[in-house]
């Protein structure tokens, strides 16, 4: 691919990741760092590539330490964002209060806001 | 093994950018969180799968094998910590990746014929860097291996400035040659770099500086991709890249800062070392009884939870007295500072857990002009979050931050352990205001005994 | 420039195309319409490389038209687009009563409501 | 000519791109969507500049010619347009691009020699035909030369189908063959698909309609861009199909539409044909006077605006009007529905010409629950918009869009010119209700003759 096409690519996914979060409320700020944490993981790939390559037996090793820790950026980054957003979902599941517009209350702050809006 | 057509290869490529790009999107919206994330780690997976499947690999079972370390070490890890302690996990991910891609690059660069890859690499090989070296001090900061205070010597700014000179001359020289000796060089630097980064970062800020390394390294694997020639690593490092940046500023302004105040503020010496140590300034300390009366015959209650009630586990009890005083009648509210507890959510998530009613979850900017309707502000192992000093202390490290107008209640009640300040170190003068009183004690076995209390009432 | 690149590039316009109107009030719909309207216009770039390459006259003849055809929507469009915003900013100059966070008052219907709820 | 490298003409590409992406964005927000559009003027013209320095060009004299001519008839226009004509316009504009589009793909089929091009060619062809065609017939629609009811007739449905699978025909032929012939064809078809697509739709959905051949002329761009490998015309193209198809959904959504709805309705024989005649039955009507007094001893009235105050004229009255009744102590409020008038936002952009403080301009959604509190609802040259058919006739061309409930006032008084219906052209039962009274003639004059009254009490 040749170094336009790569600065095209580059320059449209800076516009998708500046417009993909600009909106997100400060609750979901820990999960959305830590989701976007784990992808950056993927350098997995990358590590790999290198390690598959690697003919001499100081540049496999060290590739071989890039696979381990890409890795557990890579898995360690979902299960830690997966656990944080399980606990987001809690109240889910057995409300203590039967209350309208139920999902995902205990998060959603602009759904709380509208509520105690409504009911005053 | 078989391997794929290039062209579905480039296409299972452009797929896991685009699960990367709605992952991320999910992660925008409470509903759409977790299935957000799942739908990152099966792009992750599609990955994976397609470059075993397309590159002609040798050292298969060895690469194998440290992706099982590498899942076997973090996945139990992730799954076991506890809630406090997810910042640092995050920051440790976040580093090792930075890392990976440090070394990725510091690989190839034999194999980079081009100066403009070359370029690529040494951004690679320094931001990588710095993003591990970084982020090994945001950790130990957060695990309190060391001390959270702002780090801060006489020949800080110099020395910095004396790194990143050598570092852009190693760079340089990188480009033009491709020395691997100095490459290393570079890499060092970029440890050194990172290590004098974060050091002068006091504690409260250490989150906001975890997001900036995020971001880094993002870019640092975008660049990588450069490197590499591979789209999937250019779009999802840009993405992280650009989406942490973002959400840095946005954090950042959560906590009524700005990134390069954070960054920089230390250097140009405007941060005052808070005090760790006790005060022994006279206070007015009480009972749970005397606690209960106040609670049980008001009218109203704000409910302040913070970092306190998290690590006491108190958010269940805390709920049942809520409960208890709604039973009497008594409005009780619990106000959210955005920032209260250790990451940004974690009194939602903590009392959501608890079951608390949503309708009682009062952000911020909804409660703060009702607190002086109060009769009583119940502060829960809160201390920053309800700090004076961020409005009236112009040196303090928390100057700016907005707070909880927990003085304008009629009466303020602390549980807290001790006279200890909290994470940003600095003492509260709201506790020797004449309308405060403290309930000394861990604050789940408080809470218990005040409940108790007030349902003898 | 290979076709996996322009995919790509597709793939991400697609996004930000998605992300950048995903949250404009209804008041700046036709703007925004007719601003896109515009933009489109730049078919334009299509049809003066095809007019510079034609060698036969019908084949040029036509291509002129998809070049005066291309312009009305360029030009037109951003002029229109152009006189329509001008009215939306008619009341910034000499607001009839002095009010709190001026700017675009008589569009700008989130800041509308929360003032009149501030004021309320 | 100096021609430019192709790195620095593949830059000034991109950047053009990025300028059009701002210009989207800066179209967002009433603060910066007039320099958003200029952005993305300046774009156009550094995307022409480029074009010009680098591509090895003939007939340079006749294309700046055939450029001036198309400015020349299309800026002063659009210059002098009048705002109730403003969407018949950009529907003009955008079918000649689609045309433009169209024309291009036609004239680089022969140069088409990998079957994928020319894939992306009978794209170009068919869509922007079908932009081109039923932008006319849009136009034509709104322009009155035509008929706004839907058309319909009973070989309709089955008269599409086989046109569209001519059309797929065609196509395929034309990607195996690379006919010339069957091009033209297939453009052919696509004229008479995109006549058939628009005639059955309802003058009032018309502007969603023109918003989603917008998105199909941005589509039949990028797909030209392919054609000719310019990644300019990709993206650009590309971003206008995308944030077009959002915003026709977000277009009908305010309208209470679907899109499916409103393209396949008419077809479905959904639609009832409106009557344009005038009724005949009772109504009550007064005098300016009788209006001026209901008006001037209310506690709180209501203005509904709509698109009879637009042509009339009547805003600064209007204004006026409202002054001078809140100087008697009166509170006025203006409601505007989403789709009053002819254009998204007419209303607000009309009202704001004449200096209605912005507190005053309610939103429907916020001033729906207060019209059972409103003394007087004056509805000025408005009609579809608080037609209560919209929520209990279900065969009516305006079931299910939400509107103005100015049935709940105690009082309605309606300024229109006769018995005439609104732009959906069906009757309104609201007029006949024994709360209502209608003082007839022109907006502007009967505002101007109440407003007298007014100041006479
Ligand atoms: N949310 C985030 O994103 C985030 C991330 C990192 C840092 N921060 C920072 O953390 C701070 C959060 O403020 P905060 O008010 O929630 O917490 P804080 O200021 O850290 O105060 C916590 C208080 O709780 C008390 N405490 C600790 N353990 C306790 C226990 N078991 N029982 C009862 N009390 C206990 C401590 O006093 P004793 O020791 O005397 O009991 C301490 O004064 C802010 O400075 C914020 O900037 C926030
Ligand atoms: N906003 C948009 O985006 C848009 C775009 C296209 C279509 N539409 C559609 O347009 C309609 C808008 O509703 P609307 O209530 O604003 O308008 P309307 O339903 O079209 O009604 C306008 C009324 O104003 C009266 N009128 C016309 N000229 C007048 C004058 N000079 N003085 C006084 N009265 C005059 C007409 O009655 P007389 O002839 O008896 O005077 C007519 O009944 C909706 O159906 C909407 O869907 C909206």
């Amino acid at each position: 691919m040749d170094g336009i096409s790569l600065l095209t690519i580059t320059v449209l996914a800076v516009f998708v990741g500046f417009e993909v979060v600009s909106k997100v409320s400060s609750t979901l700020h820990t999960p959305l760092m830590s989701g976007a944490n784990a992808i950056h993981g993927i350098i997995l790939v990358g590590a790999i590539i290198v390690a598959g390559q690697a003919t001499h037996p100081w540049v496999l090793a060290v590739a071989l330490l890039a696979v381990v820790l890409a890795t557990a950026n890579l898995v360690g980054g979902f299960v830690v964002t997966d656990r944080m957003l399980e606990m987001f979902r809690g109240r889910k599941e057995k409300p203590a209060k039967p209350a309208p517009g139920v999902g995902a209350p205990g998060v959603a702050q602009p759904e709380t806001k509208e509520n105690t809006e409504a009911t005053r | 093994m078989i391997l794929l057509d290039p062209n579905v290869t480039a296409l299972l490529y452009l797929a896991a950018a685009v699960f990367f790009i709605l992952a991320l999107k999910g992660l925008n919206s409470p509903r759409t969180a977790r299935r957000g994330n799942l739908i990152g780690a099966f792009g992750a997976l599609v990955a994976v799968v397609t470059v075993f499947f397309s590159t002609r690999l040798d050292n298969v079972p060895l690469i194998l094998g440290a992706i099982a370390v590498g899942s076997g070490v973090a996945a139990p890890v992730a799954r076991r910590v506890k809630m406090t302690q997810m910042p640092q996990l995050v920051a440790l991910f976040n580093g090792v990746g930075g890392g990976a891609a440090a070394l990725v690059a510091l690989l190839e660069l034999p194999h980079a014929e081009d100066a403009w890859v070359r370029v690529a690499v040494v951004f690679t090989l320094l931001v990588g860097a710095v993003s591990f070296a970084g982020s090994a001090v945001t950790f130990a900061k957060l695990q309190e291996l060391m001390t959270t205070r702002p780090v801060v010597f006489p020949g800080l700014p110099v020395l910095m400035g004396a790194v990143l000179l050598a570092a852009v001359g190693a760079a340089a020289a990188v480009v033009m040659g491709g020395s691997l000796a100095l490459a290393l060089l570079l890499l060092l630097l970029g440890l050194v770099a990172g290590v004098l980064l974060v050091l002068p970062v006091g504690g409260a800020d250490v989150p906001i500086v975890i997001s900036l390394l995020n971001a880094f390294t993002g870019l640092a694997v975008a660049a990588s991709g450069l490197v590499l020639g591979n789209v999937l690593l250019v779009v999802a490092g840009t993405l992280v890249g650009a989406s942490g940046t973002i959400l840095t500023r946005a954090m950042a302004a959560a906590m009524g800062r700005s990134v390069a105040g954070i960054l920089f503020g230390a250097f140009r010496g405007g941060s005052t070392a808070g005090s760790t140590v006790m005060s022994d300034r006279p206070v007015r300390s009480s009972s749970p009884e005397d606690v209960a009366v106040l609670l049980g015959y008001a009218q109203r209650v704000i409910i302040v939870p913070g970092y306190g009630l998290a690590v006491a586990q108190g958010q269940h009890t805390a709920a049942e007295l809520a409960q208890a005083l709604e039973s009497r009648g008594i409005r009780v509210d619990f106000a959210i500072h955005p920032v209260a507890g250790r990451m940004p959510g974690h009194m939602n998530v903590l009392l959501a857990e608890a079951n608390v009613p949503y309708e009682s979850l009062k952000e911020m900017g909804e409660i703060n002009s009702e607190f002086r309707t109060a009769d009583v502000a119940l502060v829960v192992g809160a201390n920053d979050v309800v700090n004076p000093a961020a409005k009236t202390t112009a040196g303090s490290p928390i100057y700016g931050m907005p707070i909880l107008e927990v003085a304008d209640a009629r009466q303020v009640v602390f549980l807290k352990r001790s006279m200890r300040p909290g994470f940003a170190g600095i003492e509260n003068d709201l506790m020797f205001e004449p309308q405060t009183t403290l309930l000394f004690g861990d604050a789940k076995e408080s809470l218990t005994k005040v409940l108790g209390a007030v349902k003898a009432l």
